[in-house]
């Protein structure tokens, strides 16, 4: 019963707490406005997402997301650097695959975004499967070493978070 | 009114009312169907009877009824003399036409169409002679181009009839047209369109500056319809009808018309030179050609139509005259062409019917077999030769002695010379007709072995033929009648007298001459035919189908030419046409001095305007690759809504970049069946062309705008900004304005975006159920396309994105009467969270989880906004009027209600239905096309393994 | 006074009704169409009388005062229009239904309805732009009835139909930007109020307005040169569309008479004379366009599609004249040719959909040759201004009113030179279609063909003869009422013309709603 | 307003304009497509993140209410980002490259962009 | 800043006239969507131009607001023209897939059955 | 302080918009332009944001919001359009 009344209780915290941020006001009728709405949109939108993601370790989550930020701010003035500062025939781009032993669609779309957007690697697309996503780094001179931060520095906090 | 008057409208309305029965009687038999054609004939001409004493005695009897006196149009009747004469000739004729057809159709002819066209036309023909308000004269008178089309056209088989009756249709139809325009002149110089006043105002009508155009239009009118040269060559043509319509048209009725008209308005017009050389020449050419055509005709029926032609010519000759004389026997002439013309014609039609041709080198000897046809026949050739005794010498005889004293250009000779030419061919052709017809051996070669006829069919001849020689004879028993017309004709008073001897006088040598000359002239026939024949000369039907065929190709050539189905032309010369009266319009006036100074540039504006243009630019020059086209859209979108920003348009922003989105969303969908590409294909010359008319509108446009730019005026929007809180409850004045200061027109553009939704989804059952469906089956779609339809990380984001974008959607529809937003961008904002879905997981699975109808939705929307506009009936107030209140809910802050945010929703409701059934048509076309339809949300999900493991690397 | 709003909100009602819950059920939509459209006449009719006293009866909406909010102007000429409206409607609906049309594709009855009220929406309107979001309604509604039941013939015509009313949609949105610009509002009785205050040399974005506007309106009325649209879209439409759209041009044509004559006609300095020396020889044009169409024409739909641009010419020469006496007779021929056209196509539909085409070429004769002979015939003089019926009346009207030595002449030559041309193309074709048909034996070398094209049509019943023969009544009717029906004319003219009583009952703030 | 808020503010607004900058220049200095991919979704991303910021900041200073709807932008930049440069790589793969110039995925299926996903039971 | 509207609202005009005198649908299509910008962009100016003045009224007291009425009309406008935009898409397709050729101009010889000259005429 | 960082801020993105646009227009491949369309779209929220500092009012923001949620959409669509042909399949 509860679970029909809030199929993904997470989404509908969000989705309060995106109320709140949007009126960008905090009173009590829009706190009531965006609990009505959080419980009442999942409960419409619900059948598109049938399954229902556990997420384990909420400070895992906290712990993944500061290294996220913290390594986007790193990346960014490197990536940049790399434009600004060197020449084109210098960079050497590199295809990377990068095997995955995530399951979890969800989590195979967070280490994609987080490889995206984090240092010098955009995700480029999965294996047919989602076993392997190719990673296009835009410069290294060591694929492995980026493949394996990859690895040990998200994948396997997000398997922490997932499984 | 009198009781006459009441029995004239009866008199004018029997054929018309007779019409309706014939047609539905045919089931009860030709001969039924006779009779009761004849009764209402019968009963006209009874009633004419019994006012006939009255107009006798030179009184006119009157009725009006006022039709549309904004016109000066009224039901008015007037029968004076001249009308009795007319009338009595329709009916009688009339009368004896109805007894022969019956005889003369087949079975196989349609009898009820033909009574009931013969009748409509006898109503038409005879309102011509008894109208008493020359618009109605008009009306008739058209009647009578109509009538006489279907009469002529009777035989709808024979392409003859078919031409002859379109050709009538157009000479008479055109003459009809020109009389239009007279007569509405002459009304405007009398100041009435009643006959009465018209014929009372002869002197202003001759004096003023408009009578030429007038007396020629009408002339126009007169003459194409009475067959004067050189308007005469539609009348044997229409000899293709049955006998007996040419017998009733070609000798008392339609033809008379033209001569009824002359001398109906001949104490207006008349008198004139303009009236004597126009009317009088006319009349003496037309006479002396029809006379000589006449004489070589082979066919009996086109020998008749000739001399048809040429005693109208004379009649006209008489009445151009302008004398009083002249117009006595003009009509004398007038009842005795009746008679004998009528005779022959069915005459003719006698030994068509008997011996099946009408070329009379296949005839002659008729006199032993056809007894009776034969001295009918000769009785009336005689009598249209104008010898003694019969009716036609007497009225000739007038004519010649008019003819004799009547000064052309100064000559004496001219008009009696060719007078007496004319009277001289008029006796070859009569004495050819029966000679060549009755007399000779008899020929054991005729089509069809010919006996007379049964008495129904010679009958109406007969009594004719009598009427020839009682008149001949006794002519003071016409006398009557022709002064009672004639009277009536000059709006004199006369006495003439008709006999026989007028003593040796010109009129008689001309005669003798003419007698003698004619016998000559048929001894020499045959050498004179050879010569006639030989000889080459216009053929007026080939000119006359030579022009009507060059207007109609030319017609054919222009509007085929101009309307070519070439769109881009049309808008061309729409675009041209915007511009060049535009700016025409522009330069006829000044503008007031600019009161309002230029706005500041920041860069980053200036880099905006550099980008539409470029984009913008960029669209025209690369819109071949229509994928990179849509790109550059895009940019052009998203610039001006973000100007729209900058310019203090929040409202304008948000719906500007959501339209944005859906459209190119459309338009992505709609690419995917269209060719990717446009081809290179306009020549430069059109790139030149277009180019040039792009710019000028373009300058135009843009000048407009600066012009208007740099003035202030008042507008009324103070109002709007004034009393939009206190009045609408809202602080976004624009989202007042749209729901409530304006909630008519948002109204009606939800509905307008209804009807795009109901449009696209029957279409697309119309291309589905439709031939195109074939071609859709045909596309092929394994091709080229990337493998994964449905990424997982897409779907994986959408499951988030999806309702955080649909809260966008609620919170922008709810903040939309104070803040930008409203139930418009709301609704297009949670259409393009359910788009983001479909493309996530596909449009099939995500449909399934629909649970509300798009059909159901855009009602329910338009529904709920008409119903929040009607609403306000509960409370007597107009449609669309708000309410709003606040409501304080403690512990929850105070909050607004208002019935606009009900109409918003409405509002909201339409949009997202009408963008998501826009959606779904276009995916349903595409699934038709062979789409398939996928079962899960994403393309793979590792969570769930799949069983058959599958080499494919 | 909720009734002005009615003949608006009614269709608007059933039609999302129609269309979006009774959209599986023919009948029931049938019904429910012919019984609104039936209501709808009633409507217009009660209307009609309440206008007929001369009062301008104004419905504010959402109870705000003109110019500021949206305002209804009930008086003669809408409420003579919106009559118009419904009773064509409701004929052509009933021929639509019993020929089975409306069940060729989809939604027929739904478009029928907001069809009609965007028509009326946009004949009682008071608002400038108002106006436009209805004439909006009315041609997307138009789209969708335009290519009902599909076809590629009638698509592509369709597709130019589209573009070419979209082009015209942006320049009026263009016009209306100028004349805001110009003047500041957008209430035609405000904008009538406005304009003698606009001195005669500062008026020149006015004046673009003014002309562009009437550009506008004549795409829509199909004058030259922007009539280009208008025979291949009345050629492919479906029949009963066709007659329905006979109402379309006069939607143009009363956007002018109602704009032009009240905001920029007479009395204004700014922009006086200036549409008329553009609509006079445009309008002339148009009839000979149209004449030449008619004589030209190699098939029936096109001859009627270019009959009508020839009536819209006589129309609007008329109305060019800006004079109360014109404007009546204008009023008159346009009440005319509406049913005239409409009656045209009606009886094309009955004779088309028995022969293969519509090609005026000779074919086996049709059961009932001479029936549809006789009411092509009766549309057909009707059209080409003949009597009995009452285009000849009409044109009588037009002309006796048109005394203006300038441009007398010219106005009557077109117009009868223009009939005749019509009277021969009409002979032509009709000669073709209904006796040179007869010769033709309906034996077995065409046989073959007959099967191929599906052409065995049952023999029309009276149902389906029914609304030509009642629109051929109406024809009579006006004709044998010109007199009356001229009365009511009048008053409405003058009416028209009277832009200080229309000022004052638009903008005064009246107790009454 | 405090002028360490102001301080701030000017600050993040110039990081985050030079990385806007950045941004758009490496798409139009960088050779390769698949480089230019790099540019934006990094340096773009940051720049408004910091535009962002500074935002916040600067409306907190002035009326002295945390404004937080600038987060929702973020957000939604930071969940679409990801999605937009996976298909902008994908519709240039599945253009450009043909599945050879790509290393192997190692596993029984190819990129998704040229191979079908493993069929389902219950997808027949 | 006006003449840079004005010449903004010049080029989509004289862009979108270029594109709508084409020979094929699509083009006509952008063409209209062009025309549509440019009208909207004018309908708009016709209000003037004004910045920072959104007619969001201000709950502290006056203050100057553009004109909000061409705003209201401009909204009306785009919704208007975006129904139309879809109509005018789809009967574009449904034309194309009806005559398999997205030419928007229609070769009148093909629809005249009657070639033969009638001779009766 | 600020308005001349507001102004660096706008410049930088102003420049940066015009690059956007040079890859649009130049290309070469399809995914190219998307990819500038995209960046632009970002550019420009950057640009509303600053808009609003330098101006003092948050009226913008949801402008700025709808341009991040629809420029995602478009290019998404933009994209399968490629990728598939078909954007809803
Ligand atoms: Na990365
Ligand atoms: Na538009």
């Amino acid at each position: 019963m509860l679970r029909r009344l809030i199929p993904h209780p997470l989404l509908s915290l969000t989705l309060i707490l995106f109320w709140l941020a949007l009126v960008n006001t905090l009173t009590l009728g829009h706190l009531i406005l965006g609990v009505l709405f959080g419980i009442g949109i999942p409960m419409i939108t619900a059948p598109y997402w049938p399954d229902r993601p556990i997420i384990r370790a909420p400070l895992k989550v906290a712990e993944y997301f500061l290294i996220v930020l913290w390594d986007i701010v790193v990346a960014n003035v490197q990536v940049a650097m790399i434009i600004l500062f060197r020449r084109n025939e210098d960079i050497r781009t590199q295809w990377i695959p990068v095997p995955l032993d995530l399951k979890s669609a969800e989590a195979i779309t967070v280490l994609a975004g987080t490889i995206t957007m984090t240092p010098g690697t955009v995700s480029a697309t999965l294996a047919a499967d989602g076993s392997c996503v190719l990673v296009h780094c835009l410069h290294t001179d060591d694929p492995d070493a980026v493949r394996d931060e990859i690895k040990s520095r998200y994948e396997s906090r997000l398997k922490e978070i997932f499984q | 009114m009198s009781d006459s008057g009441h029995f004239l409208f009866l008199i004018a309305l029997l054929p018309f009312i007779g019409a309706l029965v014939p047609g539905l009687m045919i089931r009860a038999g030709r001969t039924a169907c006779a009779v009761f054609t004849a009764v209402p004939t019968a009963l006209a001409l009874i009633l004419l009877m019994t006012l006939a004493p009255s107009v006798m005695r030179g009184e006119v009897v009157q009725a009006q009824v006022e039709w549309l006196p904004q016109l000066g149009l009224s039901a008015s009747f007037f029968l004076d003399g001249l009308g009795l004469l007319f009338a009595t000739m329709i009916l009688g004729v009339g009368l004896l036409i109805t007894l022969y057809a019956r005889f003369y159709l087949s079975g196989d002819d349609p009898m009820g169409q033909f009574y009931t066209y013969l009748l409509l036309f006898q109503g038409a023909m005879l309102g011509i002679v008894i109208s008493g308000n020359i618009l109605l004269l008009l009306i008739f008178w058209e009647l009578t181009s109509l009538s006489s089309f279907l009469l002529i056209g009777y035989w709808k088989h024979l392409p003859e009839g078919r031409q002859g009756a379109r050709m009538a249709l157009a000479v008479t139809g055109a003459g009809g047209l020109a009389m239009i325009g007279g007569m509405l002149i002459l009304g405007d110089i009398v100041g009435s369109y009643e006959l009465v006043d018209i014929l009372a105002a002869g002197d202003q009508i001759k004096a003023s500056e408009w009578y030429l155009p007038a007396l020629i239009l009408i002339l126009l009118g007169a003459f194409t319809k009475s067959a004067q040269f050189p308007f005469h060559f539609w009348l044997p043509h229409a000899m293709a009808a049955p006998t007996p319509v040419s017998a009733y048209l070609h000798s008392a009725t339609m033809v008379k018309a033209g001569i009824f008209l002359m001398a109906r308005m001949w104490p207006v017009l008349s008198g004139t030179d303009a009236w004597f050389y126009i009317v009088a020449t006319t009349g003496l050419v037309t006479m002396v050609l029809g006379a000589v055509i006449a004489l070589f005709k082979d066919d009996l029926k086109a020998l008749l139509a000739f001399s048809t032609v040429s005693h109208l010519g004379l009649l006209t000759m008489l009445l151009g005259f302008g004398t009083q004389a002249a117009a006595v026997a003009a009509v004398f002439h007038i009842i005795n062409h009746l008679t004998f013309k009528a005779a022959l014609f069915m005459t003719a039609g006698i030994v068509d019917h008997e011996t099946h041709t009408r070329d009379i080198k296949r005839l002659g000897g008729l006199r032993h077999l056809m007894p009776v046809t034969f001295v009918v026949g000769t009785i009336t050739a005689l009598s249209m030769a104008g010898i003694p005794l019969f009716n036609g010498f007497l009225s000739k005889e007038m004519m010649l002695e008019e003819a004799s004293h009547t000064k052309w250009l100064g000559s004496y000779y001219v008009i009696p010379v060719f007078a007496t030419i004319g009277a001289l061919l008029s006796v070859a052709y009569s004495y050819r007709f029966i000679v060549h017809v009755f007399l000779g051996p008899v020929r054991d070669d005729y089509p069809h072995h010919p006996h007379d006829p049964p008495a129904g069919m010679w009958l109406a001849p007969a009594l004719l033929s009598v009427l020839v020689i009682v008149i001949g004879v006794m002519p003071f028993v016409a006398e009557a009648l022709v002064t009672v017309a004639a009277n009536a004709v000059t709006g004199a008073d006369l006495h003439p007298h008709l006999k026989i001897w007028h003593g040796v006088t010109p009129a008689l040598y001309m005669s003798v001459f003419a007698i003698i000359g004619g016998a000559v002239l048929l001894v020499l026939h045959a050498p004179m035919a050879r010569i006639w024949n030989a000889s080459p000369r216009p053929e007026a039907k080939v000119l006359f189908d030579w022009f009507v065929n060059s207007v109609a190709g030319a017609s054919r050539w222009i509007s085929e030419q101009s309307h070519n189905g070439a769109i881009s032309r049309y808008l061309a010369i729409f675009v041209v046409t915007s511009v060049v009266v535009g700016a025409s319009a522009f330069v006829g006036s000044g503008l007031s001095a600019p009161t309002r100074g230029l706005l500041s540039v920041p860069p980053v504006i200036a880099i905006g305007w550099f980008m539409l243009v470029v984009a913008t630019i960029s669209v025209v020059v690369m819109h071949h690759n229509r994928f990179r086209a849509l790109v550059l859209i895009g940019v052009i979108g998203l610039t001006i809504s973000a100007g729209f920003v900058y310019l203090s348009a929040p409202d304008l922003a948000l719906t500007q970049i959501s339209v944005e989105t859906v459209t190119i969303m459309l338009l992505l969908l709609a690419l995917h069946f269209l060719p990717k590409t446009t081809p290179k294909e306009s020549p430069m010359g059109l790139k030149i062309r277009d180019g040039v008319i792009a710019v000028l509108a373009g300058a135009g446009v843009g000048g407009l705008a600066y012009a208007f730019m740099l003035r202030d005026i008042d507008t009324i929007s103070d109002y709007h900004i004034a009393n939009s809180y206190e009045g609408g409850g809202g602080t976004n004045v624009v989202n007042v304005i749209l729901v409530d200061f304006r909630g008519y027109d948002t109204y009606g553009e939800i509905i307008v975006l209804g009807i795009a939704g109901l449009i696209i989804y029957a279409v697309m059952h119309a291309l589905l159920d439709g031939p195109a469906s074939r071609r859709l089956r045909n596309i092929d779609y394994s091709q080229d396309r990337s493998r994964d339809r449905h990424p997982l990380m897409m779907v994986v984001v959408t499951r988030v994105l999806m309702p955080l974008a649909a809260m966008v959607g609620l919170y922008i529809f709810l903040r939309g009467h104070n803040e930008p937003g409203g139930g418009f961008v709301a609704g297009l904002v949670i259409a393009i969270a359910l788009l983001m879905q479909y493309m996530a997981s596909g449009f099939a699975w995500t449909q399934a989880r629909q649970r509300i109808e798009y059909h159901f939705m855009i009602g329910t929307g338009v529904i709920i906004a008409g119903l929040t506009g009607a609403g306000a009936w509960l409370f007597g107030r107009p449609f669309l009027t708000s309410s709003y209140t606040y409501i304080h809910l403690p512990p929850i802050e105070e909050f607004e209600i208002a019935t606009a945010m009900l109409f918003d929703l409405g509002v909201f409701l339409t949009v997202l239905g009408a963008v998501m059934l826009m959606l779904y048509s276009l995916s349903r076309i595409a699934r038709y096309a062979g789409e398939t339809v996928n079962l899960e949300p994403m393309d793979y999900d590792p969570a769930k393994p799949a069983t058959g493991e599958k080499e494919d690397n | 006074m909720h009734w002005i709003i009615l003949p608006v909100i009614l269709p608007a009602m059933l039609a999302p009704i129609i269309g979006f819950v009774m959209r599986h059920d023919i009948s029931l939509a049938r019904i429910t169409s012919i019984a609104g459209t039936a209501s709808l006449v009633a409507i217009a009719a009660g209307l009609t009388m309440l206008a007929s006293n001369g009062d301008t009866h104004v419905y504010r909406l959402g109870s705000w005062p003109a110019p500021f909010g949206i305002v209804l102007v009930l008086d003669r000429l809408s409420a003579m229009m919106v009559l118009l409206t419904s009773l064509l409607a409701l004929v052509v609906l009933v021929h639509a239904v019993v020929t089975g049309w409306d069940s060729r594709g989809r939604h027929f009855h739904a478009l029928f309805q907001f069809q009609l009220m965007g028509i009326c929406g946009a004949f009682l309107t008071g608002d400038v732009f108002n106006l436009f979001v209805f004439f909006e309604v009315l041609l997307i509604a138009s789209y969708g009835l335009m290519i009902h039941a599909g076809g590629r013939e009638r698509m592509q015509a369709g597709l130019q139909y589209v573009v070419m009313n979209l082009a015209g949609s942006t320049l009026f949105l263009f016009a209306l930007g100028t004349l805001y610009a110009s003047t500041g509002t957008l209430n035609i009785a405000d904008l009538a109020a406005k304009m003698p205050t606009i001195p005669a040399d500062e008026a020149a974005l006015v004046r673009v307005a003014a002309i562009l506007l009437m550009i506008v309106f004549a795409v829509k009325a199909a004058l030259f040169p922007v009539q280009f649209w208008l025979p291949a879209t009345y050629a492919n439409a479906p029949a009963p569309v066709a007659a329905l759209f006979a109402i379309m041009t006069k939607v143009g044509a009363y956007a002018i008479i109602r704009v032009h004559t009240l905001a920029f006609g007479p009395g204004t300095p700014g922009t006086e004379g200036l549409v008329a020396s553009w609509l006079f020889p445009a309008a002339i044009v148009t009839i000979a366009v149209g004449a030449f169409g008619v004589l030209g024409a190699r098939r029936l739909m096109p001859l009627i599609a270019f009959s009508i641009v020839g009536s819209m010419g006589t129309l609007l020469v008329a109305v060019a004249a800006f004079s109360p006496t014109a404007m009546t007779a204008a009023l008159y021929y346009m009440l005319h040719s509406t049913f005239a056209a409409a009656c045209l196509f009606l009886m094309a539909d009955l004779v088309v959909s028995r022969r293969s085409g519509d090609g005026l070429s000779t074919q086996p004769a049709t059961m009932q040759n001479g029936l549809f002979a006789a009411l092509f015939f009766a549309a057909a003089i009707a059209m080409a201004g003949m009597p009995p019926l009452s285009g000849f009346l009409g044109k009588l009207l037009i002309l006796d009113s048109l005394r203006d030595p300038g441009t007398m002449t010219l106005a009557w030559t077109a117009i009868l030179v223009g009939s005749l041309l019509t009277i021969v193309g009409f002979a032509r074709a009709g000669s073709v279609l209904f006796w040179k048909s007869t010769v033709v034996p309906a034996a077995e070398d065409v046989s073959e063909e007959m099967e191929t094209t599906e052409l065995v049509v049952p023999p029309a019943t009276f149902m389906e003869i029914a609304p030509t023969m009642a629109i051929v009544a109406v024809l009579i009717g006006l004709s044998a009422f010109a007199g009356p029906v001229t009365g009511y004319l009048e008053q409405t003219s003058s009416q028209l013309f009277d832009k200080a009583g229309y000022i004052s009952a638009v903008l005064e703030p009246a107790g009454e709603d | 307003m405090p002028f360490i808020a102001e301080l701030l503010i000017a600050i993040l607004l110039i990081i985050s304009g030079v990385f806007g900058f950045v941004g758009s220049y490496g798409l139009i200095k960088l050779k390769d497509p698949m480089q230019r991919l790099h540019a934006p979704t990094k340096a773009t991303t940051l720049g408004i993140g910091g535009v962002l910021i500074a935002s916040m900041i600067y409306f907190v200073a002035k009326t002295g209410h945390i404004s937080v709807h600038e987060l929702i932008i973020t957000l939604f930049l930071f969940l679409t980002a990801p999605i937009t440069a996976n298909f902008i790589a994908k519709a240039y793969m599945a253009r450009n490259l043909k599945r050879t110039d790509l290393p192997g995925s190692g596993t029984n299926y190819g990129w998704s962009v040229y191979s079908d996903p493993p069929e389902r039971e219950s997808s027949n | 800043m006006e003449l840079l509207v004005a010449s903004a609202i010049g080029t989509l005009t004289a862009g979108g006239v270029y594109l709508l005198l084409r020979l094929r649908t699509f083009p006509v299509i952008l063409g209209l969507a062009l025309l549509s910008y440019a009208v909207n962009v004018f309908l708009f100016a016709s209000g003037r131009l004004a910045i920072d003045m959104s007619p969001i009224l201000s709950k502290y007291g006056d203050a100057s607001y553009t004109d909000p009425l061409p705003q209201a009309l401009v909204l009306t406008a785009i919704v208007i023209s975006f129904g139309m935009t879809a109509v005018l898409v789809m009967i574009g397709l449904g034309a194309f897939l009806e005559a398999e050729s997205d030419r928007i101009d229609i070769d009148p010889s093909e629809d005249r059955e009657d070639k033969t000259k009638d001779g009766d005429a | 302080m600020i308005e001349a960082a507001v102004i660096f801020a706008a410049i930088c993105y102003g420049i940066a918009l015009l690059l956007d646009l040079w890859r649009i227009a130049v290309g070469p491949d399809a995914a190219d332009r998307i990819l500038a369309l995209d960046t632009m779209v970002i550019n420009v929220i950057g640009l509303l944001v600053i808009y609003g500092i330098g101006r003092g009012t948050a009226i913008y923001f949801e402008a700025a919001m709808l341009v991040a949620m629809v420029g995602f959409v478009s290019t998404v669509a933009y994209c399968r359009f490629l990728l598939r042909g078909d954007i809803i399949e």
